[in-house]
């Protein structure tokens, strides 16, 4: 097999952390239990491991155990915060505000909702991607049920200020749902301090397994949610479909580890992005996408500029980055973040985001940076005066 | 995704050719496309009696456009203004792979050899 | 630790087969990539994963590749084939078929139409628990979009003619979803055989991983189906949300382990399952649920007359086994599909599902003769008169 | 899932007094319950002058019910009618620490416990 490429997309997924494989792999080999079945000691076993992950899960984004429903991921997450609230509460509004630079669970969610007769605001962020809960004030109407603004974007890593938000949505007495999936490890998350409603997350961003997740419900008082799953009444009702164990107990591991590495691991992603982006920033007519003091510490998203899209990705292909769009299926359009933060598609398509993870090594960061200093000059050089 | 094939990754990551001769009174120049579209070539080439004595290119886009006028370079050295006034983009598609999805580009290829052929005509 | 009780409850869930896990454990511990990063190796290598353990489930059930849809679980496939088909059609008519006895997640994704003015004709059963396709046919009208009858009882073991029904189906121009959770491994599975646009799958009931599932959806001709879960675009666009690498990869292996081995498999379970029937036939007073010639040799669902069901229950807890309801949130209702099948409450109340596996020993079974042997008499003899 | 207590266990495994007293002028019988609702009680005692000198019982029920009836054996013994009168379900439930949604069956048991009495007064 040839010799991978050095991993800088961690923003779309992360290799499991060797601790959280162990986890896995203990509750795959000894663990049988149907978590639901709670007439014997093997469903027992099981659900005190589902018990046991929801607190980790809870603990590390500051909830209450039972505020924690387990999802299939993220994308289900947002889908069942967005339709489950909206649907709940369309008698009392039709009105919705969330922003350009979401993720497309978001955006797509609010499309279904379009189609069923609701409304949508989406705000523009400015230049640096950031939505201000000035704007989202100025966007709440007398029908408005609902509130969806992401916490760290995907693309920029740019961090919005949720809290804010969340505290003008609890003013005015509507609910706010919050796409955390990019946050836990890499910026504090607490559901207090945040004043979100709902929040989805997901494990495999920060180290853990893929396709499993969950959804922050706040409790008290209640909310009306309908579900998006329904069948065997697992979640309370929430969220129906036998529990997958070894994944809840892999995301409770995940979770714990992420708050407890989280400065560590921030601490040293950061200094090698400001390595990363100093090395980069040496060729010349590059532009970080997204606001650079509002960031969180493990992306970096450049623009080089007289360099077309396709050929620098190709020419960087001893990196693995993303070109635009993360983590949906391949496409050759531009990224409509960027496009959102003013970037044209030219721009857009000469971008591409690096995300380092709890893995990056110094050395990956050095190959990074020879490679671009390498092969960006030389295609400018191929292109100069074209 | 886009599947390269060997010999655009050959072309792209030694490119043949690449840069502008300098002016010269033996020398004609030809550019079709541009930036904004994505895809801008640029070719220099110089003139000896009835042929091309050598070709050099600037490329602007996706790794089947570099390699295309990289590989074109090198086919079109010793060619007569007749053979670059017939030359079809069909013949780099297939030397190279390219896949149906980036045949546009090479129309925008086949502009520029047709530009330099016209150019030479013009230069007589 | 106690001693754990004697596993007959893999309708429930099954412990997963070591050799799932080892695939499982390579991909957690080496494939890093999101599959649907398709421009660098990482991304590609998880790809080329997926896209094998497609080919393991398309084959394991006679169909092509592009016709599998990964999901997480059966629960959301029996939810997204309902709703998606009869969302998807609701212009052509508002009219499904189906039966008392299928799974929750059939009849909850059901209940959820009927609230957004769909009507549902429930057919009952015969007191074997089998639908017939001339039930189905009878209840055919000009306005049927959708008929939705499952292949293999959870509860029972009972096997539907799938075939009939679905050729029916085709006949008048009716989608058909079959729900075969409980099918895979027990009995064979072929969708041109059985004549089904739409069938549910998962993993974890043959051995396999929680938490991952699969749709199978007809392509020729096209069928309409409205995706459940928005966002990335991936699987075509039917089903968004980052694809579970090692959890797909686990149902692969599954799939191609139950195919290879059913026929050993069953055969043993078929003698084991007959063994303990005699064993437990001898306390008296005993009846099979089910229909007991059209029953997948894994299951076995007994009423005890003459006992009370939780004591039964509880006297028999080194077993580890179902009481009615399988796999859904612990309830102590009576189980409805043995109601359906003419039980009194108090019947479905004293019955036992006991389920057999790939694993379970002869010793298993000997222990389970001898405590039902034990402990029925006794609680017998404690109620004798009274 | 119903947790059971170590006392219910206990009993549940080994109830003590489980059958009937086979008739006799010194023996009373009383019932409480029917199958049909889940929980069925029969008691028979011989009478020793103001004592219960011995309670067997039978029953048809869940797991509390059998233990609670197998407590009450002990528990009666040597009991006076007037004790019986006054027996409460409050008593059993505390002794064997009986989860609050079962004790709708515990007042069953107190039926029967009334009624033996009431038998015994019969009885004279
Ligand atoms: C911000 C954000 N939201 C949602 C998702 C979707 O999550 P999942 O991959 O768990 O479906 C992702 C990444 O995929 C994301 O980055
Ligand atoms: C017949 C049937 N359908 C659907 C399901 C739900 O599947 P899952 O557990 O994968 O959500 C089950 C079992 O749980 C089942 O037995």
């Amino acid at each position: 097999m040839l010799e991978l490429p050095i991993y800088l997309d961690n923003a779309a997924t992360t290799p499991v952390d060797p601790r959280v494989v162990d986890g896995m792999i203990d509750c795959l080999r000894n663990v049988q239990g149907n978590p639901s079945s709670m007439s014997h000691d093997f469903g027992r076993r099981a659900r005190a491991l589902v018990e046991r992950a929801r607190a980790q899960v809870a603990t590390a984004i500051g909830a209450r155990p039972e505020c924690i429903v387990w999802t299939s991921g993220a994308t289900e997450s947002d889908n069942f915060a967005i339709m489950g609230a909206a649907r709940f509460h369309a008698d009392r509004g039709r009105h919705i505000v969330s922003a350009k630079t979401e993720h497309k669970a978001v955006l797509d969610a609010l499309k279904q909702l379009e189609r069923e007769g609701f409304a949508v605001t989406y705000l523009k962020p400015d230049a640096g991607g950031i939505v201000k809960a000035e704007q989202v004030a100025e966007a709440l109407r007398p029908d408005t049920v609902l509130v969806s603004i992401m916490h760290v974007n995907n693309e920029t890593g740019v961090i919005n200020d949720v809290a804010a938000i969340g505290r003008l949505c609890r003013e005015r007495g509507v609910l706010f749902h919050c796409d955390a999936a990019q946050s836990v490890g890499k910026v504090p998350v607490d559901v207090t301090t945040l004043n979100v409603d709902l929040l989805s997350l997901n494990a495999h961003k920060v180290h853990g397994p893929k396709g499993v997740g969950a959804l922050y419900v706040r409790r008290t008082p209640p909310l009306g949610l309908r579900p998006l799953l329904v069948g065997g009444g697992q979640e309370g009702g929430l969220r129906s479909g036998t529990l997958a164990t070894h994944q809840i107990v892999g995301m409770g591991l995940t979770f714990s580890l992420a708050t407890n590495e989280m400065d560590r691991d921030m601490a040293r992603m950061r200094a090698q992005r400001d390595r990363l982006w100093q090395g980069i920033a040496a060729v010349g007519e590059v532009d970080v996408n997204g606001d650079v003091e509002r960031r969180a510490a493990n992306i970096l998203n450049v623009t080089f500029r007289g360099v077309e899209g396709e050929s620098l990705q190709f020419a960087l292909r001893r990196l693995a980055v993303s070109a635009g769009a993360a983590c949906s299926s391949a496409s050759e359009e531009a990224s409509y973040v960027l496009r959102a933060l003013g970037r044209t598609d030219q721009e857009a398509q000469s971008s591409l985001r690096f995300s380092l993870g709890r893995f990056t090594t110094d050395a990956d960061i050095d190959t990074a940076i020879a490679e671009v200093q390498r092969e960006v000059p030389r295609l400018r050089q191929i292109a100069r005066r074209a | 995704m886009t599947i390269y094939s060997a010999q655009v990754v050959e072309h792209f990551d030694a490119p043949r050719n690449a840069g502008r001769l300098a002016t010269a009174p033996d020398v004609v120049e030809a550019e079709a496309g541009s930036r904004s579209q994505g895809t801008q070539f640029h070719f220099s080439a110089r003139i000896a009696g009835n042929a091309l004595a050598a070709v050099h290119f600037e490329a602007y886009g996706c790794p089947h456009c570099i390699a295309a006028a990289s590989w074109l370079t090198q086919r079109l050295r010793g060619a007569s203004v007749d053979a670059l006034e017939r030359w079809s983009w069909r013949e780099v598609a297939e030397a190279l792979a390219v896949p149906a999805e980036k045949r546009g580009h090479l129309l925008t290829l086949e502009d520029a050899v047709r530009r330099l052929a016209a150019a030479w005509r013009r230069h007589g």
